[in-house]
């Protein structure tokens, strides 16, 4: 009897795909169920905001943040604002910077309750999703009753805040964070030991720290490859050294792994939001910058941690009123160009855990 | 045993859905139901119009459109020549261009343009969401505002080094606070206008 | 390590490959000459005290008179932070890859292959990521790039 | 010559339909064949009312799960939705794909459709509430349910889409597997019962709660669990949906389906649910046994309370994986299930059970 002829067969996963999170697209090359080979192709969310950027004022350039990577847009606004003022040495008073710090880790919790919700329903599990956009809800309220939006904020400007919270902000931020303290419970019942997900997550996807380091990925997948690398403490910016809180690590580097530290991260960030409430300083929330902000001719390369990894901008200014480049860097740029080495020689299902485990988000990688 | 521990897992995540499932659902009906915006809430921009004489407040000093990140305002307001002062002829907001970042309420010094808290403005066509000043003035003018302007063209008074709190971006003279103090009926500048929902 | 160290570390080490620009306000900038990136990029890795084992970003710059490829580079372990930057001519301007040295380096030399025309030599796929494949309007993140429905911000 | 009427406790109304028909003098072969039709007619409007009635139900069901209100627009709470949307499917333009292979991609979701009405034959609604008893009932539900498979696998094929061929093969490997284990878990009801006639299995259930064979310790739980996990996965629900797993192979098998045959698709699913969830009811939960109601309104209620177990399985659950999947099947079901049919037999050789 003649042999069964086999082959292999490319299928497009994407750009519309329900698990690719935005529209990334992945030729995959099958045999059977099993993943060969992998090649992203990005840019169908290319939307040139580098140089939409070099085409607007240093204020105007911050909207334009808020659509690079919305899901943390705060950090976004930061990462330009500081990178400004770092060009033009502007001190920012200290009730802003605590703004900022409240405001980016609320953000941080806010961004991993969208992963925690995303990777329970791209493995299968509808409600999960349901119950982590619930605690966002809150988070996003807040952000709405401090600078009236709840997406793209445009809080956080060069040399402070735009707006000073409001008072009922301080009980209401404190209730927010009792209700997600309790919820992590029901989140971590839901499926940290639950057996479907114990089999679908553990040990899928490992990513060694080795090629993690070769790859320039950043953030809480590396952490859970066991590397202790966090901006927020290695390389600190904006008043991160003055609270007390832990750099969550763990170990193998799996699907699993990356799930948990992010859920450890959240109770991080809660306990450094909850610091900031009570460090409150009062005092003005923005330093005097004209709206004609012009920085000397320099330039310079900011970071700051966000919950995708390291989020850098590179601004060359050369004297005049808009940036002559802006080049930003998002940790999802790196998490995917690392997905054809961890995703290929598994399963078409565990390709999907571990692209919902990398947490990519595609207008960070597509700009 | 670990088959057991499986089983009580499984169980535990069976208790949590059904727990929810009793509760009353946190969504809303839209379009019966709606969310109380919250005051500082940026939706549609509007024109404002002295709650006194109608007029609009808007004196056509272009900041507003010179603060747009995405040109969606564009005024015509030339000088007269022997007056020297602009007249407002028009002004236009293609809310379809706006990002609605809020800037242009920043930068006007004149309490003239506002983001509503107004969120619903679908239109069937792209034109329908060119703004002419008529309409934007008919939707602000309900709208509530605390008057900041100056009640008289002030003399040109020096920069106050005490402008701090409201953080607004302000172009022509930081004047505004001090003499918005000297003018008594007009409201307090200093007291946040976004208090509360 | 403070920049101040590193700064002295450098101008002890690398006299003749790294020269110290006066741009860089925070974290050290360094001018590289173009062919002997690879070397010192090799070089600062690989050096025990530096370890510049982490490619952060790769960014083109299009002064209008030339290109610069700058690259910012920092480490895991001794958590130092460095800016590369190489001055190349505006026209025909040519790097080498940086990949064997980070892999990371692969999607931001397309990206700069793509955007600004800078050819990167020795690289394995330089192919269009960013943009459309069948993109035929020259390099839009140089300076003086136009096409017909580009509009700029009005100038005010 | 009196027929068996299978109305069971409304045998007032059909019977007097049916005496009409008589009156008509119509020739014996033709009564049968309208009585027939009648009676085709009649499953399949309950089939599809019930179907209806589950999309609506699970809709609700996984919007209060997860704290939202679900469909409110038509009726009360929105109870004609999925009456709606039926319409809407039905008057939508039916899409083809060019390449497709016409027959299989046609005769595809009729044969799923068919295979879902056919099992309803021998379901036991109520007392006498039966189309027909066959005294093979559970083996004919069993081997009809099984033309699900085929169905899936023609749709995958015909609608020349890797995606659905993907599902299509996934879900064969999947049926077939887990058809084992359920046959095994039903086996030691039929073994204690000495039938498979549908009927039979539910009158030996009769009397006290304590005749289900749920609570025939140790066999009759292990049987109940064997068989829902099996049966969850028979009508390819989450944990077990991964020939449509959305997030994978966006619909699977039906992918390039549209219109109406999606819609057939849609509704034999939610039918093979409730088909499944009966079977259930029937074998252990007593059938339509049950004080002081209707015993067609205590079938439908149990197995609305099984359907609603597959639910909160399906809205709490991640999906596992292929392999996972089968290895499960082979590696802990059907060894779990033959061990138990065999302590069933035992003990029923033994005596130590009735």
């Amino acid at each position: 009897m003649a042999e069964l002829r086999t082959e292999e067969f490319t299928v497009n996963m994407g750009p519309h795909h329900p698990s690719t999170h935005g529209v990334c697209r992945l030729i995959l090359t099958l045999s059977g169920e099993k993943v060969i080979k992998i090649v992203p192709v990005i840019g169908y969310l290319h939307r040139a905001l580098e140089k939409i950027c070099e085409n607007r004022t240093y204020a105007q350039c911050i909207p334009v943040m808020d659509r690079f990577e919305y899901v943390t847009a705060m950090s976004c606004e930061y990462l330009f604002s500081n990178a400004a003022e770092k060009l033009a040495e502007i001190e920012v008073p200290e009730r802003a910077e605590y703004l900022r710090v409240i405001m980016l880790e609320l953000n941080r919790i806010a961004s991993h309750l969208i992963f925690y919700g995303v990777t329970a329903m791209d493995i299968g599990a509808l409600t999960p999703f349901l119950y982590g956009l619930r605690e966002r809800e809150g988070i996003i309220d807040l952000f709405e009753m401090t600078c009236g939006q709840r997406l793209t904020y445009n809080y956080i400007r060069i040399g402070g805040v735009s707006k000073d919270i409001p008072p009922q902000f301080e009980p209401k931020c404190r209730e927010t964070i009792k209700t997600i303290r309790e919820k992590l419970n029901d989140y971590e019942g839901l499926l940290n030991e639950n057996p479907i997900w114990l089999v679908r997550n553990k040990g899928i996807g490992v990513l060694p720290a080795d090629l993690g380091i070769a790859y320039g990925v950043s953030g809480p997948v590396l952490r859970a490859s066991g590397v202790k690398y966090d901006i927020r403490k290695d390389d600190p910016y904006s008043i991160y050294d003055r609270f007390d809180f832990e750099i969550p690590t763990r170990e193998n580097g799996d699907c699993y792994d990356r799930y948990l530290l992010r859920l450890d991260e959240i109770k991080q960030s809660l306990n450094i939001v909850e610091q900031a409430l009570d460090a409150l300083p009062e005092g003005d929330i923005k330093a005097k910058v004209s709206p004609n902000f012009k920085p000397p001719a320099g330039e310079v390369y900011a970071r700051v941690e966000n919950s995708r990894g390291e989020l850098g901008v590179y601004i060359q200014s050369d004297g005049g009123k808009k940036p002559l480049r802006v080049k930003m860097r998002g940790g999802s740029f790196n998490q995917l160009q690392v997905l054809p080495e961890i995703g290929t020689d598994c399963l078409v299902a565990d390709l999907v855990a571990i692209f919902a485990s990398l947490d990519i988000i595609l207008p960070e990688v597509d700009r | 045993m670990k088959l057991l521990k499986d089983i009580k897992n499984l169980l535990i995540g069976m208790r949590i859905t059904g727990k929810h499932l009793g509760r009353h659902a946190i969504t809303i009906q839209y379009p019966e139901e709606r969310w109380e915006m919250p005051e500082r809430s940026r939706g549609i921009v509007v024109l404002l119009s002295d709650k006194e004489t109608g007029d609009l407040n808007c004196t056509g000093c272009l900041l507003c459109m010179k603060a747009c990140p995405s040109a969606a305002i564009f005024i015509d307001a030339p000088r007269d020549p022997e007056t020297k002062k602009r007249k407002l002829l028009t002004f236009t907001v293609d809310n379809a261009l706006c990002c609605f970042c809020g800037l242009c309420e920043e930068a006007c010094n004149f309490s003239a343009i506002k983001m509503a808290t107004m969120y619903e403005f679908s239109e069937p066509e792209k034109e329908g969401f060119l703004w002419d000043m008529k309409k934007l003035q008919e939707v602000g003018l309900d709208v509530d505002y605390i008057d900041t302007r100056k009640k008289k063209p002030a003399k040109k008074v020096p920069k106050p080094a005490t402008d701090s709190g409201t953080a607004t971006d302000k172009i022509v003279p930081d004047t505004l606070d001090s003499d918005a103090k000297q003018t008594p009926p007009a409201p307090e500048p200093d007291k946040p206008k976004e208090d509360g929902e | 390590m403070t920049f101040d160290e590193l700064k002295e570390y450098i101008s002890a080490n690398y006299p003749d490959d790294m020269t110290l620009l006066d741009t860089g306000r925070c974290e050290p900038f360094y001018e590289v000459k173009a062919e002997k990136l690879v070397a010192v990029c090799k070089r600062l890795r690989d050096d025990e005290q530096l370890k510049f084992d982490y490619f952060c970003n790769l960014g083109g710059v299009d002064t209008g008179e030339r290109m610069e490829a700058v690259y910012s580079l920092a480490s895991y372990s001794m958590k130092l932070r460095l800016d590369l930057k190489v001055i190349l001519p505006h026209e025909n301007a040519e790097i080498d890859s940086v990949q064997e040295v980070w892999p990371a380096a692969n999607w931001y030399e397309r990206e700069l292959w793509e955007l600004y025309g800078v050819n990167v030599k020795n690289h394995n796929n330089l192919t269009r990521f960013l943009l459309p494949d069948d993109w035929d309007q020259g390099f839009p993140m140089r300076k003086d790039w136009d096409a017909p429905d580009f509009i700029r911000m009005p100038e005010l | 010559m009196t027929y068996p009427l299978p109305f069971g406790e409304l045998h007032g109304v059909f019977g007097w339909l049916y005496e009409l028909l008589e009156s008509t003098g119509l020739p014996q072969p033709w009564l049968d064949v309208v009585r027939y039709a009648a009676l085709g007619a009649l499953v399949f409007g309950v089939i599809s009312l019930l179907a209806l009635f589950l999309v609506w139900w699970e809709r609700k069901i996984a919007a209060h799960i997860q704290q939202r209100f679900g469909p409110m627009r038509h009726g009360w709470h929105g109870w004609y939705q999925t009456v709606a949307d039926a319409v809407k499917l039905l008057t939508k333009e039916d899409i083809l794909v060019d390449t497709r292979d016409k027959f299989v991609f046609f005769w595809a979701p009729v044969i799923c459709f068919v295979a879902a009405f056919l099992a309803y034959v021998t379901i036991p609604f109520g007392e006498g509430l039966i189309v027909a008893d066959l005294n093979i009932g559970i083996l004919y539900i069993m081997a009809i349910t099984t033309f699900t498979i085929i169905s899936l696998l023609m749709a995958g094929w015909g609608s020349n889409n890797k995606y659905a061929l993907l599902g299509g093969i996934r879900s064969a490997a999947q049926l077939i597997s887990y058809e084992i284990p359920m046959v095994a878990s039903i086996l030691v009801v039929v073994l204690f019962v000495g039938s498979m006639s549908m009927v039979d299995i539910v009158e030996a259930q009769s009397g006290w709660i304590t005749n289900w064979y749920v609570f025939r310790v140790p066999f009759g739980p292990i049987a109940f669990i064997t068989y829902i996990i099996a049966a969850t996965a028979e009508a390819n629900r989450t944990p077990f949906d991964i020939p449509e797993a959305e997030q994978e192979l966006v619909a699977g098998y039906n992918i390039e389906y549209s219109g109406m045959k999606f819609a057939m698709f849609f509704l034999a699913e939610f039918a093979n649910g409730f088909t499944v969830s009966a079977i259930a009811v029937t074998l252990f939960f007593g059938g339509w046994h049950g004080p002081f109601l209707p015993s067609w309104v205590w079938f439908l209620l149990k197995t609305l309370g099984v359907v609603f177990l597959l639910m909160l399985f399906r809205w709490t659950y991640p999906r596992l994986r292929v392999d996972q999947l089968m290895e499960f099947a082979w590696k802990f079901l059907v060894p779990v299930t033959f061990a138990n049919l065999i302590l069933a037999a035992w003990m029923k050789y033994a005596g130590w059970y009735w």
